[in-house]
């Protein structure tokens, strides 16, 4: 059984590199990526003229593609939610305000 | 052919050997934490690989400074930073709910070894 | 009206964080709450699919009023509109049915679970919407990271069943996020339309090669299909009744549906046939999976997991509907995501029914409760049917037009495993109609609640089995209580109804997204 | 789970660096326009200060931020956050759109204080949703 996962996973590793080869070489300011004039060019030259926002990763993260961003906003709170539901919390009703209902004692090292 | 390919192209390399160490250590590992690091290796090797495709000849941060002007080969590619932004919130929402889950089966099983809890829940069917 | 195709997934989530907040404090506002943020969302989804169906245009909506590809934008078509329809109407039925099932399966978590019901849907609406590579992965988390928590809370070994879950889960979105970073860096742009126009000149570069074969991949993994299955039995058997009722009948349809988007949308047309051989893998994977789902199904004694293995075997007529590639077939796949959405659901509120009246999931164990519960088994017929694939329900329609496919594309290896599957669905649904509708013996459990029926007219909820919590106060008859049964009726009715307008749902919807297969 | 050392030594150390780590990370939440930062590293620095608090000092720190005090303030800042990329949508513009929304600003400062508003938002957002999580993890409840 390790060695077929082994093997699966250099076969994965190859099928990586093997796509990679047509991918553009590290740094080439011709790389399709960097040329795609309504995208990483539009951002570069009017990121600055339409949001007044120097560093434009930010320009890009909360204005181009702000949406992006209000869906990891949402699986922030889908986390939150999740560690809520899984774990088992004392119900809110039972705990009152959550003055942390535990044995009020501070004794040493008092770790539950 | 070789030498222009690991010239040109070297990051690929690394990120091909830590996404096969980190699916490796998912699928083999038994202790189920280590599987969790295992995913989160994987999970790196991601973040790397969209990185390393931003990178301009020459060019430098994509923060706007007047010197530079906003001509396109002065700066770096800016999206793939955002991107891996929003990966990076992902991977951290995803290991977060995995660590959860971890600590429930801990207290119900006593174990986080695949194998035992496997035992145990043969045991209960 | 424009403002339509936003207004499905926020509505879903500003009602979602409003249940949330008000779950707190007050657990029954906050499930009316939700309720009404669904029905906004159907009623929402509706008049998105007045819009588009027929010939009507597509809605194209750029957001943050940047126009693609600068910005992201959703798409509105006629496939986005009956996915996004057919999403908030499986969430109403739920959020109708979860609040009495929770009750006895997951006592005290009711105030969490409306609002991850919701962003479950937030997420799998938001899948079906957006025209953005990358913007498809962030709804595709949220869905799975809501769909971990929900699942998480069944039985004492629902937290292994989910964690393996949640691995494979990630690596299926690792693989497909790995797809989208060899797009973009070989063709420069996220957004599909523009992908579409950019690959043609790409189809010989292997970039784009490994992309599509890491994404077909990994929206596979999601898909459950047929070797990368593995961690859907477990997930689903262990899972509150509501919550696999929601689960099971669209979560895995919703990453067919994205891979058939990357199939018309985003691949120029011979790609994924020719070049790279995605549809036979993806049909054959899926012929194979109907068979192992069938034959798996036969043998579970467990209610759950037979429906749970039962869904690894109709995912596989969906997947097989991409694998024909041509435009019957399609459509018959498609419209499978409608009829098993259905069936599935239906099945599992019978099963979380049988198991709130007599706490038993064991198909044996089930012995005569057709006649203690008479119309949750009627709908448990008729949703056996469909599942055999009988007229005039539902099931019947969908793989009439796979059969015409098969027959289309000269597979005939495929047209055997339809028929062959249909005939092992009906032996393991007709031994567990027969086995309900039978005079119940001494000790079962039906037996006890006929007595109780005939002394007092009325039933206490099953309170034995270890998992189930103390029910509510016995209710008048052997039937659910109406906020389960009204749900189950609904789901019949519905089966049988899209049986019969089928020919409409696809004349208006679905003809026009298979079109491009055909030209 | 949360051990709680009596040092005093602990207790004034983390009474005085709490107050700096959170301007710090009002900084960085603001600062995200000019340098590398916004709400997403802005918010985890705010979670840090209240759970060095919880490690440190333990019970008077549940006066201060409540137990439920981070499912609120996630719930809180997504409402906003949502209704942010709501407004425009009354005056006819499309969601997140930030220019319809100042309509009465310059379109470039529009943006830019959209912007602005967005990563606070977020950085409520993440503040309570891992506070949420820590308080779940820690909080422990009997099995």
């Amino acid at each position: 059984m390790r060695f077929l996962v082994l093997a699966l996973v250099i076969l994965l590793g190859a099928i990586l590199v093997w796509g990679a080869t047509d991918l553009p070489q590290r740094g080439d300011p011709l790389a399709p990526a960097a040329v795609h004039e309504s995208v990483a060019v539009h951002y570069i030259e009017r990121a600055y003229a339409e949001t007044r926002t120097p560093n434009m990763v930010t320009a890009v993260l909360a204005d181009y593609r702000g949406f992006d961003t209000f869906g990891e906003a949402v699986v922030v709170v889908a986390a939150a939610i999740s560690c809520l539901l899984i774990l088992p919390r004392r119900s809110p009703k039972a705990e009152g305000g959550g003055e942390g209902s535990r044995p009020a004692g501070t004794s040493a090292g008092g770790s539950r | 052919m070789i030498l222009d390919f690991v010239l040109g192209r070297y990051p690929y390399l690394f990120i091909a050997l830590l996404l096969m160490i980190g699916v490796h250590g998912m699928m083999v590992k038994r202790n189920l934490l280590k599987k969790v690091i295992g995913m989160i290796i994987f999970q790196t090797a991601l973040y790397l690989l969209f990185i390393q495709g931003a990178k301009k000849e020459g060019a430098s941060i994509p923060v706007y400074s007047p010197e530079l002007g906003a001509e396109a080969g002065a700066y770096m590619n800016p999206l793939p930073h955002v991107l891996v932004l929003t990966a990076i919130v992902v991977g951290v929402a995803i290991t977060g709910v995995a660590i959860s889950l971890l600590l429930v089966i801990y207290r119900r099983f006593g174990t986080l070894d695949e194998e035992e809890i496997l035992q145990k829940m043969r045991e209960s069917a | 009206m424009s403002q339509v195709p936003v207004l499905i997934p926020i509505s879903l989530l500003v009602s979602a964080l409003l249940a949330l907040l008000i779950g707190l404090r007050d657990v029954k506002l906050g499930h009316r709450v939700s309720l009404v943020g669904a029905s906004v969302a159907f009623f929402l989804s509706v008049a998105g699919i007045r819009a588009v169906a027929g010939d009507g245009e597509p809605l194209r909506y750029a957001l943050g009023a940047w126009m693609p590809p600068v910005g992201i934008e959703f798409v509105l078509d006629p496939l986005a509109a009956y996915m996004t329809g057919l999403i908030t109407f499986m969430g109403i039925v739920a959020l109708v049915y979860a609040p009495r099932s929770l009750a006895t399966e997951a006592p005290g978590k009711e105030g969490f679970t409306y609002p991850a019901m919701l962003l479950l849907l937030t997420g799998l609406t938001g899948i079906s919407l957006t025209g953005d590579v990358f913007n498809l992965y962030v709804f595709l988390e949220i869905s799975a990271i809501a769909a971990y928590a929900l699942l998480a809370t069944g039985d004492r070994n629902a937290p292994v069943a989910v964690f393996r879950y949640l691995l494979i889960g990630s690596l299926g979105g690792g693989f497909y996020l790995m797809g989208v970073a060899f797009l973009y860096f070989s063709a420069g742009t996220l957004n599909m339309a523009d992908l579409q126009a950019r690959l043609p000149d790409l189809v010989e570069n292997r970039a784009v090669i490994t992309a599509a074969a890491f994404m077909i991949v990994g929206l596979g993994v999601k898909m459950a299909l047929f070797p990368m299955h593995f961690w859907l039995p477990d997930a689903y058997t262990n899972a509150p009744s509501a919550v696999a009722g929601l689960i099971a009948p669209i979560m895995t349809k919703v990453s067919a549906y994205a891979i058939v988007r990357f199939f018309l949308d985003v691949f120029p047309p011979g790609f994924l046939t020719e070049a790279v051989p995605v549809a036979s893998t993806v049909g054959w994977l899926s012929a194979g999976g109907i068979l192992f789902g069938s034959v798996l199904a036969l043998a579970q004694q467990d209610y759950r997991r037979m429906l749970a293995y039962s869904s690894v075997g109709q995912i596989g007529y969906v997947g097989l509907g991409i694998g024909l590639a041509n435009p019957i077939g399609l459509i018959g796949g498609l419209l499978h995501i409608l009829n098993h959405a259905l069936m599935k659901g239906c099945l599992f509120f019978i099963g979380g029914a049988v198991r709130y009246r007599a706490g038993v999931t064991r198909i044996p164990e089930m012995r005569g409760m057709g006649r203690v519960m008479p119309w949750t088994m009627a709908a448990f017929v008729v949703a056996a049917l469909a599942m055999i694939g009988i007229p005039p329900t539902a099931g019947f329609f969908s793989k009439w037009y796979l059969i015409l496919g098969t027959l289309e594309a000269g597979n005939w290896w495929w047209f055997g495993v339809i028929i062959l599957s249909s005939l092992l669905t009906a032996v393991y649904f007709f031994r567990t109609v027969e086995m309900i509708f039978r005079e119940p013996e001494a000790g079962d459990p039906a037996a006890r609640l006929l007595s109780e029926i005939r002394a007092g007219g009325a039933t206490s909820s099953a309170s034995h089995e270890a998992g189930v919590g103390p029910g509510p106060a016995t209710d008048p008859g052997g039937e659910p209580p109406a906020s389960m049964l009204l749900p189950i009726l609904i789901l019949g009715v519905a089966i049988v109804a899209a049986g019969i307008m089928n020919v409409v749902i696809v004349e208006a919807l679905l003809e026009r997204a298979a079109a491009p297969l055909g030209g | 789970m949360t051990s709680v050392y009596e040092s005093l030594f602990l207790h004034t150390v983390a009474r005085a660096i709490v107050p700096i780590i959170q301007v710090f990370a009002f900084y960085v939440i603001t600062h995200g326009h000019y340098s590398p930062g916004g709400g997403f590293q802005g918010g985890v620095m705010l979670a840090v200060s209240i759970i060095l608090l919880r490690i440190s000092v333990g019970e008077e720190s549940f006066e201060r931020f409540p137990r439920n005090a981070g499912i609120v303030l996630a719930g809180v800042g997504a409402l906003c956050f949502a209704l942010l990329g709501l407004a425009p949508l009354l005056l006819g513009g499309s969601f997140l759109d930030y220019g319809r929304e100042f309509f009465w600003l310059p379109a470039p400062t529009a943006h830019y204080w959209g912007i602005f508003l967005a990563e606070v938002f977020i950085g409520i957002l993440v503040w309570g949703s891992l506070m949420a999580i820590y308080d779940t993890l820690a909080g422990g409840g009997e099995e």
